[in-house]
């Protein structure tokens, strides 16, 4: 057991898989030598060799081909997306090929691959390192999306999704990189020293794709969220003074529907928080499933707190960023209906 | 700066050499002759190897001879189980486009005039290499005795269909048989070929992958990735264009063919790159084996493009006769690659006529009572797979949105 | 005022633009000469000369990204994707150049494309000529989705779209461009001859993007459907006997949401039927939307029909498409409810 | 068939020449002596200049006199105005680079010891040609007189940032200075100056358009397709790659330069290919006039690789003594296009040292005083466009969504 922030858990559960699996492959934009424009494969070359752990072309598309083939051969590839704003260049060869492979082939062929980017705002990226492209890989019948909150859920959730034999996406929210951020931007710094989650064993162990994380428990409204979100909706809910239960979804495919549903029944109440801009994004999804699971019990609209409709603004990012403030007044809002 | 007068400027839209109505012509085509290009060693630098995309390496000349430094050693029981596995596709073909015509199926798609590259190219690589195919690569199972019923039952979407229903007719997966899962999609599939052949180097396996890609189809930007990939990282692995001379209505030259051959974007990645007659089964064989001892001795990629023609329609979707003279395939140079075998083998005295003759009506019999066994079985609608087939495989375990939904369904 | 299906209508309006505005020129795979691979622009390069209807490499990135450099010089170019399931090379073209060129540039260069291209299934296609990909494209700011049901709109829309300065998804159901389909696969096809919506005026004119139909007013429960879905709608409203309002929203983005919140307000139940697969899909938002504005009014919970969420099956065609019957039982569930 | 035996495969991956702690070299980078490259005429055939991207076009000698067919046309005022150009957008850039290490930016990217590519260019083509920009290009910018304080003023995405706080800083857009909008994203623009060029050669302009990619960003898909419509419909386009050796932590080989000059990329698209000294800057300004003239002609595309060196690290983002030898500039074998164009300008009798170091004061107290004026006016955080900005330009109408969202942000 060491503490570890999220960068270090993943680099650690990395370590861990390429140690223990001669078949697990690290490779994308600037990993290998130099460890990953966040650090997050730091060592790994040196350690497992260049073979294990290396740069590639600036190319998406042909990461992912490539990563496709390596699963089709036998091989645990997981391949970095150096932002998740450019995972983009390779969405056809992810839906169409890793996500349909082993449908459409009976099963003779697919993609195990697990493919790990940093996604979100509130470094000053601007509107292309800062996007949470969730949604769309949500709709995408064939791909699981984990996106963890912490540092033990980050080893543990990706460990797993290296060992699943069906092709993931995993969105690592860099703002959480260093230190668990809950959207007060003016406030100094937190880093993970001291967080419970911080506290990370040092071997293989994994926590399971599509089990919920109920981070709080709360009797008034139910609060879901996933990643960044985590920490802001921890924040708003103290803020608001309500007893929110809040629940950390950890995967959104799969989704963990029955700690969803059993949550709403309890509360009556909903509030979906996430970053990326509201129109069409998950919570749509989120929202649907509650409402035709727990019409009954709802006492009152089920709110989405998002980001606005427009690109990530560099210098709006604050702006854009749905912090506390925002979900705080949907809690209220939620609560006075 | 003071502006200089300079014309106006013009869009330039390539036009094909002959529409519906015009005569054919393939004059843009440059050949070499049969036997006239020399054969380099596989470990030849890059360097001395840029002229060979802008030749044509040919094996078997018009007599049905063959010459130069690319005759491959085959026997003549190579060639003829060749030949058979050529005519055997072609057969197999015919008999379900036509089976299409009467509504027994959805889809169809031939490879009438290129049946030599996907036979070739079978039977000179290893049973445990991989190959990624196109959609017109039949003859890659067939040479390699993949059943017939299978296919069949495929293209009939009925219940024995080994993909359950799930795909378009030809879309096959036959892993034991080095052959990877189609999917509708072109060219996203060549660089699996590239990370396939990387996972065997790095595996320190002696496998190596075989990725193929229509000429229309080099202008995805798949093909550039896996060409990069496979240049850098040397992968032991076999990238070979299709150059039919159409893609679906569209000519050649609006994949750029005008401006440069498809062996010629070898050279944009240091690697060598051949330019084959598509149509001559002893020249296929002699390159696809130079280029796969290039890869097994950890020489890295070759990219071939095989000049040959699209003799029939695209598939069972259009009519060529709207797009391109009804009579061009009998204007193409490098003729029809079983009629050149046959010639070859009789040349040699190691087949006749009546052989021809015989084998041809043997498989026709053959064909035509597989066919039966598989309408036996059903054709499209009246057979098809356990509908529950439609919620299996999405993932590896099926997760609640299925569950539900079957039972949503009813299932 | 002429007679038309929905192809012919489509290829009117290309005409009409074509003859009209110099700066338009389309273009895409298979669609200069041979007038693409469904005819839609059959007889255009002919009339119109090569340089303005001409073939492209098969290259929807290239494709897509011409277009966007081209309307960036002055020009209105309207590329066809041969199939929706081929978009997704362009995705990022689309996503992060097309949509966001106006935003990021403050004005200075725009994109205004239309993307015709033609989706869904029913035509014994697979799953890779089936799909319909609305809700990718419903997620991203600064793309606008439009999707006809009918030859009158599909070229008023069209027309629309082209004169319209922003970026816009044509998607054409490719089911409906003989005839109207109303999923009862079983029954001997129909044409467009005789219906209403099939007489075209010859010149210009527009359906504005943004503004949904009601095809058929009713009191007791609002259905919301486009495209081919429309006219599987009529069907399953007229089996199950239910007096519905049913709503044809032509665009997706800008959405129409005052005539979906007068409906559900007044009927105070809701069924929402998409073809493309459930979880994730378009129909998640318009739920949200719906229960966030009508939460009050509503009687049963919100309803939606849609695909599974697998592959489009090809021999399972009609198992996966949520024909007339999927709809006439959730309209029964909402009625009961 | 029977197996050969056949070594054991292995999986090569590409690495540089030296790390951190190793001595620099740049041997394996074929240079060719100044003045020896053949200057083609314009209308040569394709199959006459395969040669060219193995060559490196450079004029400027080591004694800083200017050699051979490639000479340019140039009047001493117009490399003044050049080598002024250049030294403002070095001042320029370091200023701001420091600043960012001040606060009052989030983020810089610098071109240090490649201006001479931006600037030259900017130079040579017409001020209504379009360039397509990467972000290391701002002297193109600063050679057109573009107001220094705009982009000051975008980096310090204060209230007067023309882009109104929305853009990442230097990711400028300038359309009537023939600057188009720049993204994060690399390589995704390659292809829109193709559609530009297209566009214009469509209405009989006369504009042509330039793009520009990192060497690095060759990889991508966009790539390949930018330079397959170009070749296909002949284009009038210039596409060059600036090869500067090193993309963020990864050297030119990852992208494929341990087997091919991303100049012979061109021979895929049978187009002009030149590779050129990117730190001369006659010999960019001549190769830039030649394939100007060339797309001016409806001669169509040429590709030309700019050969330099990223003196300094990727961004304010990385430290590249992490990944490089330190030193590593020392040994690069082109030099610095400032200290070049300088000796050169020396040479011949047209400045003097006394000169240039009056410029650079002269140049630093103005970008001082620029700077000193963004300030006042605000740094990142201090300053800001009215935040309903964020709301604007989605698309050309605000639709109902944004209207709602504004009233629900309270503005
Ligand atoms: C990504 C994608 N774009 C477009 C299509 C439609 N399409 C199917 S086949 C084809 C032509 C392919 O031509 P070519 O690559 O020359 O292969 P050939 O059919 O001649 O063997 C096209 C455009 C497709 N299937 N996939
Ligand atoms: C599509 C995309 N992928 C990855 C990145 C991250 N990235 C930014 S700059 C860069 C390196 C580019 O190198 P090169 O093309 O050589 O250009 P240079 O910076 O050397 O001018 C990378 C990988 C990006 N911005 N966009
Ligand atoms: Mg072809
Ligand atoms: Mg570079």
């Amino acid at each position: 057991m060491a503490t570890m922030n999220m960068l270090q858990a993943i680099n650690n559960a990395l370590d861990v898989k390429l140690a223990e699996d001669p078949d697990v492959l690290v490779f994308g934009e600037d990993v290998g030598y130099f460890g990953g424009v966040f650090n997050a494969t730091k060592g790994l070359q040196e350690k497992h060799g260049l073979t294990r752990c290396f740069d590639t072309p600036i190319s998406e598309g042909g990461i992912i081909a490539t990563a496709i083939g390596m699963g089709a051969y036998g091989l645990r590839p997981v391949p970095e997306i150096q932002f998740a704003d450019y995972i983009l260049p390779a969405f056809d060869q992810l839906v169409s090929e890793a996500a349909r492979l082993r449908y459409r082939s009976n099963g003779e062929f697919w993609a195990p691959l697990t493919v790990r980017s940093p996604y979100g705002g509130g470094i000053f990226g601007g509107q292309t390192h800062s996007q949470s492209p969730e949604a769309i890989f949500a709709h995408i019948t064939g791909l699981k999306t984990v996106i963890p909150s912490n540092p033990y859920d980050a080893k543990g959730l990706l460990i797993a999704a290296i060992e699943d034999d069906d092709p993931v996406i995993f969105l690592e929210p860099k703002r959480l990189y260093n230190g668990p951020f809950d959207g007060r931007h003016e406030e100094v710094v937190k880093t993970w020293a001291g967080h419970p989650n911080a506290d990370v064993p040092a071997g293989n162990y994994t926590v399971p794709l599509g089990k919920a994380a109920i981070v709080r428990p709360g009797a008034d409204v139910t609060v879901i969220a996933y990643g960044t979100m985590v920490h802001v909706a921890q924040a708003g809910i103290d803020d608001s003074g309500v007893d929110a239960e809040l629940i950390d979804l950890r995967s959104i495919v799969p989704l963990d529907i029955d700690t969803i549903v059993a949550s709403v029944r309890k509360t009556g109440r909903c509030v979906i928080l996430h970053e990326a801009s509201r129109f069409g994004g998950f919570g749509g999804e989120l929202s649907a499933l509650i409402q035709e699971r727990c019409f009954y019990h709802l006492k009152s609209k089920i709110e989405r707190v998002a980001g606005w409709d427009t690109a990530y603004p560099h210098a709006f990012e604050w702006d854009y960023f749905p912090g506390p403030a925002r979900l705080s007044e949907a809690l209220k809002r939620s609560m006075e209906a | 700066m003071a502006k200089k007068k300079t014309p106006k400027l013009h869009l330039h839209i390539p036009v094909p050499a002959a529409r519906p109505g015009d005569t054919p012509t393939f004059d843009h085509i440059p050949l070499s002759p049969a036997g006239q290009v020399l054969r380099p060693k596989i470990d030849t630098q890059e360097e001395q190897l840029r002229n060979f995309p802008y030749e044509l390496i040919r094996v078997l000349d018009d007599a049905g001879q063959a010459v130069g430094p690319w005759v491959p050693k085959v026997s003549a029981d190579f060639l003829r189980a060749g030949l058979r596995s050529m005519l055997k596709t072609r057969v197999f073909e015919n008999r379900m486009f036509a089976a299409h015509r009467q509504g027994k199926t959805s889809f169809f798609i031939k490879s009438t005039g290129e049946e030599a590259i996907s036979v070739a190219q079978s039977m000179a690589l290893e049973s445990d290499d991989m190959c990624f195919p196109t959609y017109r690569f039949s003859g890659w199972l067939i040479a390699r005795d993949y059943p017939v019923i299978d296919m069949i039952n495929q293209i009939f979407s009925n219940e024995k269909d080994p993909l359950k229903g799930r795909q378009l007719p030809t879309l096959y997966s036959a892993r034991d048989y080095g052959f990877y899962s189609l999917s509708g999609n072109v060219g996203s599939r060549f660089g699996h070929a590239v990370g396939w052949a990387m996972a065997s180097a790095y595996k320190n396996d002696h496998r190596i992958a075989l990725g193929l890609i229509g000429e229309g189809t080099t202008a995805e930007g798949d093909f550039h990735e896996a060409l990069t990939f496979a240049s850098v990282y040397k992968a032991p692995v076999i990238l070979a264009v299709t150059n039919n001379q159409w893609a679906i209505s569209s000519f050649s030259g609006i994949a750029g063919a005008e401006q440069a051959t498809f062996a010629a974007k070898a050279l944009a990645y240091g690697i060598p790159g051949l330019r084959v007659d598509g149509n001559d089964f002893l020249a296929i064989t002699a390159a696809t084996r130079w280029a796969a001892e290039r890869a097994r001795n950890n020489l890295g990629p070759t990219l071939i493009e095989f000049v040959t023609y699209r003799a029939s329609g695209h598939s069972t979707s259009d009519d060529p006769t709207k797009y391109r003279p009804a009579d061009e395939a009998q204007h193409w140079p490098l003729g029809d690659p079983i009629e050149r075998l046959k010639t070859h083998l009789i040349f040699q005295n190691e087949w006749s006529e009546e052989q021809h003759t015989k084998m041809e009506e043997e498989l026709s019999a053959s064909i035509r009572a597989t066919q039966k066994e598989g309408e036996a079985v059903g054709t499209l609608g009246n057979s098809k797979p356990s509908v529950s087939e439609m919620f299996e495989g999405v993932f590896k375990e099926p997760d609640w949105r299925v569950i539900e939904q079957r039972r949503e369904f009813g299932i």
